[in-house]
């Protein structure tokens, strides 16, 4: 019924994997209207985590995902590492000593992460970031688990609203980050940061889907 | 990465993308030990002979591939420590922290950070972490790019060359004694006196992309570049020499604006993969339309301080100069890449 | 040459290929007014401040494109003069008898010569109407790239990197009191403990030509080039950056042969479009081989000195210090491109 | 019967025009072995001549040819510049005072400037450059006079020579010059200098083909 520590560092190598994959299409997408760099330094920050979550994948979840939280602000640099890396750093925090994570701790400790990306950045939503993605992500999350959604339900919605969220940066002028140079120039173009997150929730989603599920409850 | 390194090499003397920065880190050790010294992982570069007591720590870093800036400002009368990211990446907090550690003589810590989304984040993850334990740290944001439209609802504009100029400036005067907050208001002072723009008529190649960051035809120039090879305000058709410098010029000139009788710093600067000889062509336009507008050029810094790999273009920045802020740029100063008086 | 000009803008800051040198000339008259005058037809590089009365003058001069070298060198403790001929192109007698003349203090004048056919002929020319008006001229010539086999029956190796190497060790010298033949036998002796060799990933584009010099495919690199891109040694395939600067330090080394227990000054030079941050990753290599060799590099110099146009490559020069080399190494020097001590 | 000034205005004029046109073509042959000047540096050169000599063109031919060899040695530079300038001082100080240049006056200049350029340059004979073509071309023009061939011939005649010393340096190793650098491989290119070498004898002959012949001699 719970989540457990092992499925979060599925999350985690799933993650890491889908980065590792799509290291040069981010990394495409970030030389549109940044610097090109937002899947090299994704993928270093993520090849990191996988060696320095080695030694607490048996240590409860908010141990894990803080330290996936402290690999990335030291190792990816750029805007992404103090906001994902941010992002980890809180969600573990809402973890604190927690092995069994209930479907309402998860997407509390998603809201925890988002709300500390929101307060690093200052980003507000349709300044075409990854906050665009996480943010009607999340919401979305929350709300199926409160009509009663599984986890990996929950999720799986979470992820499909990120992937509107991500498509949704195309037509934004970007007003944050190093897309906001352009002005103009960064319409049509899809937001890296946005896609990373999509990315994100996805694999989560992915990770939790053979979730055995408690109360069953009319999916919508 | 293993992909870009050996199925094709690329044009640059480098050993891999990975060990890049690492290897140049310790190229400066070796060629500067009489300066500097170098700590690894974190990565920093720091001042050998230790600032005295009582000194205001003036400490900078962002991403490699920038050089001579910061490490190259290492030294006496400038930057008591540098952080190196990866190639055009803003380095790690945990980087930032140790530098600020190894140099703050108990008078506290002047971060001196380009506005960057991620170089203001993670030095103030760094600060929060220094000051957590216990130490005094104030930063200053430099955002002299004229290219960039300001505003408040934006990152607003990149720091560019006069983050060189302010670190020269304020490490003179943190040199003479300057305490924290004298040393915070000069560097207010000399990143809201200048203003810079750029040109590029090539990209660069991030080693770790293996490829150039944007393409661009034989026939064009990007107007108003970043230093990572952001893309600027324009691109247009290439001109001569002479109209490349005016436009960049007067628009610096105009947003200040910079008015008769003022006195600047003229600040003439290679991007990278442009010889010096067109710097001086472009230095001559710049002279000429200086002299026109009636604003002096009383010091001229001409060269590449402030580079973009191996990027071919350049950048005009100006600064206003004050009795103050000329008194700390003539200050020696003794590093890598800058020296005088000593 | 109106075809080049107007038919495609070259990738270049210059107004046109006639005009570069003159516009880049008042350039540098423009940011270094405080050290040099120009003069034009024929145009002369001079020091502003004139040479104390029986001081030796020394004067050089070549081709332009390699800049700072010369005129980026004439200053307190180094040239008294440069001579800057159109770009990759001797200079004429005219120009260095004007040299010679200015700053003539009645204790002759040393032309400091790099071994290039062209040079030679101009120089000679030169001396002989400089003798004719009765002053004293000698020449050394500088001749330290191993990359071209030495014969008494042919034009013998080039003069490269180490020309800047005795320029401050002679400039020095001559700014302390030596006399023409005191300074003449330093000179050679420099010249004989130099050696140097160069590599280039790109070739340059000389603006008159509007057409790369030679042709290299994307994995290749020319080893030995020259600096005027003259083709070098061996055309071979891409290496790491540690395996080029083996090749070339280790050429250097055996060709004097440089042995354990010596002490040199190691200078990494740029060719022009290569970034500060390569050559650092150079200079770590050349550090490395040199303390496995046992050689100490005692000084170091890494930077753009002796450049060719926007080449991308690098060139690793070595000379053998002893005391008297070392002194004047160390000597004040304060000119466009190199400073110290003042 | 003599040749006028005039006659060698036309040659200096016909010989800036050939350099002009050819510039691309000497440059290319110097990219292959030096640095790829020598036609940008000789029709810088000649451009200048033309300048120059506008005020001598009435004055006597040691004059005029004193005059070209000025302005070459003050606007070529490299090695050209000394060589090309020396060969002209020279040829010019044999002249000195003569409107009315004879066969063997004319002859006798061509080998002043000759030994001008042998003295400055110090090349042998095969050394791959200029000498290839000059010695063999006014060493037959000598001998032609001597025959008792009219100018014209005796110069057409030499031209040919020139030609074939420059065609001669291709398959030689150059041991002067920037050439040398390359060693064995600058064999298989032909020499620049020679090949410019070669327009100026072909020019000279031209300017000269249309002289009132004097003594008619039998040509072979
Ligand atoms: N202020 C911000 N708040 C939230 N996200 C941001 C902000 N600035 C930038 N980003 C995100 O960061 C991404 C770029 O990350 P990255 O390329 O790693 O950093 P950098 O821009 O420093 O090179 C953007 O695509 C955007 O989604
Ligand atoms: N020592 C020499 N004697 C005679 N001719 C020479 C000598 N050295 C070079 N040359 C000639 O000069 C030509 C090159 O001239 P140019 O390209 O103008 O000068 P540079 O080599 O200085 O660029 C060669 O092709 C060769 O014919
Ligand atoms: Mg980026
Ligand atoms: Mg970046
Ligand atoms: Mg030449
Ligand atoms: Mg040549």
């Amino acid at each position: 019924m719970a989540v457990t520590t092992a499925q979060l560092v599925d999350w985690l190598e799933r993650y890491a994997g889908v980065i590792a994959e799509q290291k040069q299409y981010l990394t495409g997408l970030d030389a549109a209207i940044g610097d090109g760099d937002h899947g090299i330094n994704m993928d270093r920050g993520f090849q990191t985590v996988l060696v320095k979550i080695e030694p607490v994948k048996n240590k409860d979840a908010g141990t894990l995902l803080k330290t996936t939280g402290m690999a990335l602000v030291g190792s990816v640099g750029g805007a992404g590492g103090p906001l994902y890396g941010t992002f980890f750093l809180r969600a573990g925090a809402a973890l604190d000593g927690k092995s069994d994570v209930s479907r309402e701790d998860l997407v509390s400790a998603l809201e925890a992460g988002l709300k500390g990306v929101v307060e690093r950045g200052k980003a507000n939503l349709k300044d075409k970031t990854m906050v665009d993605a996480l943010t009607p992500a999340i919401a979305r999350a929350k709300a199926r688990v409160q009509e009663g959604a599984s986890i990996g339900e929950a999720l799986s919605s979470a992820a499909e609203a990120a992937e509107t969220g991500m498509k949704g940066t195309i037509p934004l002028k970007a007003l944050k980050g190093r897309a906001s140079y352009l002005g103009d120039r960064s319409i049509g173009h899809q937001d890296p940061g946005a896609t990373s997150s999509y990315y994100m929730l996805r694999t989560l989603s992915e990770a939790l889907a053979e979730v055995p599920q408690g109360a069953k409850t009319a999916t919508s | 990465m293993a992909d870009v390194t050996t199925a094709t090499r690329l044009k640059k003397l480098i050993n891999s993308p990975e060990s890049e920065v690492k290897d140049a880190l310790a190229g400066m050790a070796a060629a500067h030990a009489d300066l500097i010294r170098v700590e690894y992982d974190p990565n920093v570069i720091i001042r050998k002979d230790p600032p005295k007591k009582g000194k205001v720590g003036l400490v900078s870093g962002g991403g490699s591939g920038h050089e001579p800036m910061h490490g190259g400002y290492v030294g006496l009368g400038m930057l008591d420590a540098a952080c190196p990211g990866a190639v055009f990446t803003s380095p790690t907090p945990d980087q930032m922290a140790r530098a600020t550690k190894a140099v703050d003589g108990g008078a506290g810590v002047l971060h001196v950070v380009k506005n960057y989304t991620g170089d203001i984040m993670n030095f103030e993850m760094a600060a929060e972490l220094a000051r957590g334990e216990g130490a005094k740290v104030n930063a200053v944001i430099t955002n002299d790019d004229v290219a960039v439209q300001d505003s408040l609802y934006t990152a607003g504009r990149r720091g560019v060359g006069v983050t060189v100029l302010l670190e020269k400036v304020v490490g003179g005067a943190a040199e003479a004694g300057y305490d924290l907050e004298k040393a915070t208001a000069l560097a207010k002072k000399v990143n809201a006196n200048g203003r810079s723009m750029g040109m590029a008529l090539t990209s660069c190649i991030v080693p770790a992309a293996g490829k150039v960051t944007f393409e661009i035809a034989d026939d064009e120039m990007e107007l108003g570049i970043g230093i990572h090879g952001e893309p600027g305000r324009e691109r247009t058709k290439l001109r001569a020499a002479d109209e490349i410098a005016e436009i960049l010029t007067s628009t610096v000139v105009k947003d200040l604006p910079y008015k008769r009788g003022d006195e600047v710093i003229a600040f003439v600067n290679g991007m990278g993969g442009t010889p010096l000889i067109e710097l001086y062509v472009v230095a001559n336009a710049v002279n000429r339309y200086l002299q026109k507008e009636g604003i002096k050029p009383a010091r001229w810094l001409v060269g590449s301080y402030i580079t973009s790999l191996e990027m071919a273009g350049c950048s005009v920045t100006l600064l206003k100069l004050d009795a103050e802020t000329t008194k700390f740029w003539d200050a020696p100063v003794h590093t890598p890449a800058l020296r005088w008086g000593v």
